[in-house]
């Protein structure tokens, strides 16, 4: 079933186009990772999905209602959660309030516990950290509370914009891991990177963007053998 | 001599609870907007003239009075940041703090407009008689002050409360944290500044009213204390609600005391000097956190 | 192409400007003491030709350096009461008292506003704004300390030296001189720094003097215009010379548009002949003249929420803008560059 | 002759180590590439050398000269330029007086002369300007002259820092990602353009880039950072084949489950 469809999406900062008219799909259940370079505009895309940044012109679908029509917070309610990159947690509130405050929109009191249980489950480090500072986390740590607290907003659809920037590779092996038991259980993920490889170990999906064009996709067998991937990332010399 | 000390230290704390009442609001809305509120001294003033006019014209007692003004008075904040701030949340801030500057002169004219340059006298509601403990020892204070401090404690207390062990006290926090997250979360970060602007500005109004019970109040008040409320904000570290508190009691000493023992002329060029100094020493304030340089 | 000709464009121009303007001065003055002009407008103008000196010298440090500062009354006081100190006291009349009070105005307010430029500059944002309003009350307050300048009471008796005249001079020096610094590297690196205060640090611009050296030209020249004050209306209390008076400066400086030596002189007049209008329209109500204070803050802030850049921001009207770039001819290779 | 020599340059950021133990020479008349993924430290560095963050230990030589712990202004006029990832231009500044901002040094004239309007002072300024104009012309701007910075299109505004660093009269540039969000084709000019100024200004330049062409193209050598470490340096086909490098970038080339 087609959860997310992007049509002819183009955003524009300023005179500057960032995305010209790009199409993705998302269905219930994959991981998609989005790839590129610097300044390709992926993280554009998902900043226009969660609604953060207005849209020139084109669509975006979920689940057959126009996100258009929505605001940042109330794309929320609807089952999107958007881990922005560099993780963007509240450094100055504990690891609870933070988790609390993306519970903000689950109403019933039962969902709410279950989705703290599931929460813990899935990060003991966290649980064990509860009281302490948002700030005074590790990098690991803190990119661990900012999907943990996509997750707190009961999300159907995750958009992840480069989990893996600034760990170091076991972290970097660990996000991956919780992020393919993450779409086991259930969320729908889009994946951001520009970690070519581990990105594509994970996704059902990938697409390439370039200069703000989708210039490939397919699935993620397919790109891991294409030698244009490779290409993008250690240039033509690597023939 | 000890019990002038005391005697001048019961009325710093009293001027020290409005200072503290009106400083609050400017360091909240500074903890979120990072604003600077001009027009807050403003808000202050329109509180108690609503109070007085509440307590005149209708005839509301105290009790009654005192919630329904600072009811309105949070409207009347609302109103202002709906009005005149939000638009320019996103614009440079220049225009932002003028654009505050305006509304605090535009309150100022338009209530003088509608009472009068003249100076008022908010109707004494309180017990004014003196407490006999204290008098035994040369020390006047009457019931009224000693009601008028429990009562801004106690609202001083509720605010805290509510900052640190509500949903909605979290996420104005973490408006200050890292503003552009918040709607991630689902959280309509309009609603969160407006709900900042009513408390900031109901909180006023009871400093509005207290201050109006035992001193008269006048259309350009606000413009006086809300710099002194503001500087004891700054002083306390803006941001920080104990700060604000502490910096309130401390400015409203320095103040009492210079009057009683130097000049009451040198008393805003002291509290003025001390604001410097602790600037330029501690930038950030008494309990401030540092602000990061970001490249 | 032109050649020298657009070093003399300006200067002659100004030059030309000037002589008529004062021409004209001279005998409206004239034509006032036999009445056939009326004296209020004289005034009118006077008050403007003040103002726009004021708001034109905190422009330099709002505007072009972009940084905050809230004091700038401050300095006028230092200035006011410099000149109204002097005037009174030196044994001297006519021009060369005019000269000496008006010049030690300017170097008081100067040092005054380096000095404090020097405490000041170590914050920034915010916290200059904070600084600067604190040091305006605190040059306030020291004047309603010091007796033999009337304390609270203010200082009575200063000669009348300031005339339209005076005041055009003043105001036309001014001008030629920020035209200069505004169009010069010292304004462009102004501008720089406002932009981009780390790419400009990064150019080897020391950011701190500067800013300082901005600020003291503009505390110098709003002690020249607060001298003009003192003796103008012959009598200044220090109540005149707080925030009250550096808002109503900021006012005209943003309706104008920060940036813009053309809008400092377009918001100056615009506000203060709308007040003028405004309390002669509403005259016929006392009750309704007041309403003009309520109409210029509403003024402020549909401004600032339609039209953040004032009337005329980091725009300047074409005789004050600087002559055309020098275009160089086609047979420049290169490797000219490099040397 | 080393232009720019760093010798065991370190920082950390709240127990994060941005850069550890970070050693170059940058030859005189060359260009050296710095890569690295995200968050690997080019940029830290770029940062350190110029000033903006104090080091918490090593050194900076320039021209054998030390400027490590040296004020941000007096680095950059002892002959450091750089250009921003993100790009810093005076946005409310025309585009000629973007580059006459960099004549402030040389300027030739003083306050007196210039509140007086004196002819010294005008003689200055047209010198100054018709320097600048030639800058612009090596770029191609000189049509935009008039243009407000913020109004130039990217590459413009790319080209119009890198023409203002130039106009300070720099011995090293350091240049932070010029090619990001270019197309094909102007990342063609672009590396074109780079050559050019390095040759015809006899420029030592340090370049981060992203885009892995213009590096091969343009740098006699390149060093890889991850994590705030070298992991590998030499010339552009060594680097490309070592296997630490493709595994920084590409992670390891396991077979897909």
């Amino acid at each position: 079933m087609n959860l997310l469809h992007l049509e002819q999406l183009s955003i524009a900062y300023g005179p500057i186009k960032a995305l010209h008219a790009i199409n993705l799909e998302v269905h219930e259940g994959e991981i998609i990772s989005l790839l590129g370079a610097n300044g390709a505009g992926k993280s554009t895309t998902l900043r226009a999905i969660s609604r953060l940044i207005p849209v020139l012109s084109g669509k975006i679908n979920y689940k057959g209602k126009n996100l258009l029509e929505y605001q940042p917070h109330t794309v929320v309610a609807q089952g999107i959660a958007h881990v922005p990159e560099g993780r963007g947690i509240f450094p100055g509130l504990t690891v609870l309030q933070n988790l609390q405050l993306a519970g903000w929109t689950v109403k019933h009191k039962k969902q709410l516990k279950l989705n703290y249980e599931s929460v813990f489950n899935l990060f003991p480090r966290l649980a064990e950290r509860i009281a302490q500072s948002a700030g005074t986390l590790s990098g690991g740590e803190q990119q661990m509370l900012a999907v943990a607290r996509a997750l707190m907003t009961n999300c159907r659809l995750m958009l992840l914009d480069e989990p893996s920037m600034g760990l170091s590779p076991l972290l970097v092996k660990e996000v991956f891991r919780v992020l393919r038991e993450i779409n086991k259980r259930g969320t729908t993920i889009l994946l951001v990177e520009q970690n070519a490889n581990m990105a594509l170990k994970i996704a059902h999906r990938g697409y390439v963007l370039e200069n703000g064009r989708i210039v490939l996709c397919g699935s993620a067998s397919e790109l891991m053998q294409d030698h244009r991937i490779i290409d993008a990332y250690l240039g033509a010399a690597k023939k | 001599m000890i019990y002038t000390i005391i005697q001048q230290m019961f009325n710093a704390i009293q001027l020290g609870a409005v200072y503290a009442l009106i400083a609050l609001g400017y360091t909240m809305v500074y903890g979120i907007l990072r604003m600077i509120n001009f027009a807050h001294g403003d808000i202050f003033m329109c509180g108690a003239f609503i109070g007085f006019l509440l307590a005149t014209k209708i005839g509301l007692p105290l009790w009654l009075m005192l919630p329904m003004a600072m009811c309105l008075t949070a409207l009347l904040g609302v109103i202002i940041e709906r009005i005149a701030y939000r638009r320019l949340r996103t614009a440079q801030k220049m225009s932002l703090v003028i654009t505050a500057l305006g509304v605090g002169i535009f309150l100022e004219n338009f209530v003088m407009l509608m009472v009068g340059p003249a100076t008022k006298q908010l109707p004494q509601q309180l017990p004014g008689s003196i407490v006999q403990w204290f008098f035994k020892y040369n020390i006047t204070v009457t019931w009224d002050r000693i009601w008028i401090i429990i009562i801004s404690l106690v609202l001083m207390a509720v605010l805290w409360l509510f900052v640190n062990r509500t949903l909605m006290g979290t996420a104005m926090r973490a408006v200050a944290d890292n503003k552009d997250i918040v709607p991630l979360m689902g959280i309509n970060i309009n609603q969160v500044i407006a709900v900042t602007f009513a408390v900031g500005s109901a909180l006023a109004a009871a400093g509005g009213i207290f201050y109006g019970q035992s001193y008269s109040i006048d259309p350009y008040m606000g413009i006086d204390l809300g710099w002194k409320a503001f500087i004891a904000a700054v002083i306390g570290g803006i941001g920080s609600i104990e700060g604000a508190v502490l910096g309130a009691f401390l400015l409203s000493g320095v103040e009492i005391f210079t009057v009683a023992y130097l000049s009451s002329n040198l008393k805003n060029g002291i509290s003025f000097g001390l604001l410097i100094i602790l600037l330029l020493i501690r930038p950030n304030g008494i309990m401030g956190k540092p602000i990061l340089k970001k490249v | 192409m032109k050649d020298y000709s657009n070093s003399c464009w300006f200067k002659i121009r100004f030059g030309i400007f000037s002589a008529v303007l004062l021409c004209i001065i001279l005998i409206l003055q004239e034509l006032s003491k036999n009445g056939w002009v009326n004296q209020y407008y004289l005034h009118i103008l006077t008050v403007i030709g003040m103002n726009v000196i004021l708001v034109s010298s905190l422009n330099l440090v709002n505007g072009y350096l972009g940084e905050f500062a809230l004091g700038h009354a401050g300095f006028m006081a230092c200035g006011a009461y410099t000149a109204a100190y002097l005037s009174t006291q030196l044994d001297l009349t006519g021009f060369p008292a005019i000269i000496v009070s008006l010049g030690a105005a300017i170097i008081a307010a100067g040092i005054i506003g380096y000095l404090i430029g020097l405490a000041a500059f170590k914050t920034v944002g915010d916290y200059l704004a904070i600084i600067t309003l604190g040091f305006n009350m605190i040059i306030v307050n020291a004047i309603q300390n010091i007796d033999s300048l009337g304390g609270p009471r203010g200082f009575t008796g200063i000669p009348k030296y300031t005339s339209l005249f005076s005041v055009a001079v003043c105001l036309l020096a001014t001008y030629y001189i920020f035209y200069h610094l505004v169009n010069s590297n010292f304004g462009r690196l102004w501008v720089a720094i406002r932009e981009n205060s780390l790419a400009a640090e990064l150019m080897g611009i020391n950011i701190n003097q500067v800013k300082n050296f901005v600020f003291t030209i503009a505390a110098a020249f709003a002690g020249l215009a607060g001298g003009l004050w003192a003796e103008y209306q012959q009598f200044i209390t220090p109540r005149s010379f707080d925030y009250i008076k550096t808002t109503e400066l900021l006012v005209m400086l943003y309706l104008g548009g920060t940036g813009s030596l053309s809008g400092s002189i377009l918001g100056v007049t615009v506000y203060i002949i709308s007040m003028e209008l405004l309390r002669n329209f509403l005259s016929f109500n006392p009750q309704l003249v007041e309403m003009r204070m309520i109409v210029s803050p509403l003024i402020l802030i549909i401004i600032m929420i339609t039209r953040q850049s004032g009337l005329l921001g980091n725009r300047e009207w074409r005789w004050l803008r600087p002559a055309e770039a020098y275009i160089p001819e086609e047979n420049i290779t290169h490797d000219s560059v490099k040397n | 002759m080393t232009a720019l020599k760093i010798e065991n340059l370190s920082k950390s950021f709240g127990g994060i180590q941005a850069v550890l133990n970070y050693n170059l020479e940058l030859p005189d008349n060359t260009i050296t590439g710095l890569i690295g993924p995200n968050g690997a430290g080019k940029t830290s560095i770029f940062n350190l050398i110029s000033g903006i963050y104090r080091p918490d230990s090593g050194q900076v030589f320039l021209n054998d000269k030390e400027i490590t712990h040296k004020a941000l202004s007096m680095i950059s006029r002892s002959g450091i330029a750089r250009t921003f990832q993100n790009i810093r231009l005076f946005n409310q500044m025309t585009v000629l007086d973007n580059i006459k901002t960099a004549f402030h040094r040389r300027a030739g004239y003083h306050f007196g002369e210039t509140i007086l309007g004196l002819s010294k002072f005008y003689l200055s300024e047209k010198k100054i300007d018709r320097e600048s104009m030639e800058y612009l012309n090596y770029f191609g701007l000189t049509g935009y002259k008039s243009e407000f910075a913020k109004n130039l299109c990217y590459g413009d505004q790319r080209r119009l820092e890198i023409a203002r660093a130039l106009a300070s009269e720099p011995k090293v540039l350091l240049l932070d990602e010029p090619a990001a969000g270019m197309n094909q084709v102007e990342v063609e000019e672009l590396i074109k353009l780079i050559r050019k100024v390095q040759k015809d200004f006899g420029l030592s330049i340090l370049l981060i880039e992203h885009q892995m062409p213009v590096v091969i193209e343009l740098c006699r050598s390149i060093q890889v950072l991850n994590f705030g470490r070298l992991i590998a340096s030499g010339n552009p086909s060594e680097v490309i084949s070592n296997p630490e490098v493709i595994q920084a970038y590409l992670g390891e080339m396991e077979p897909v489950i």
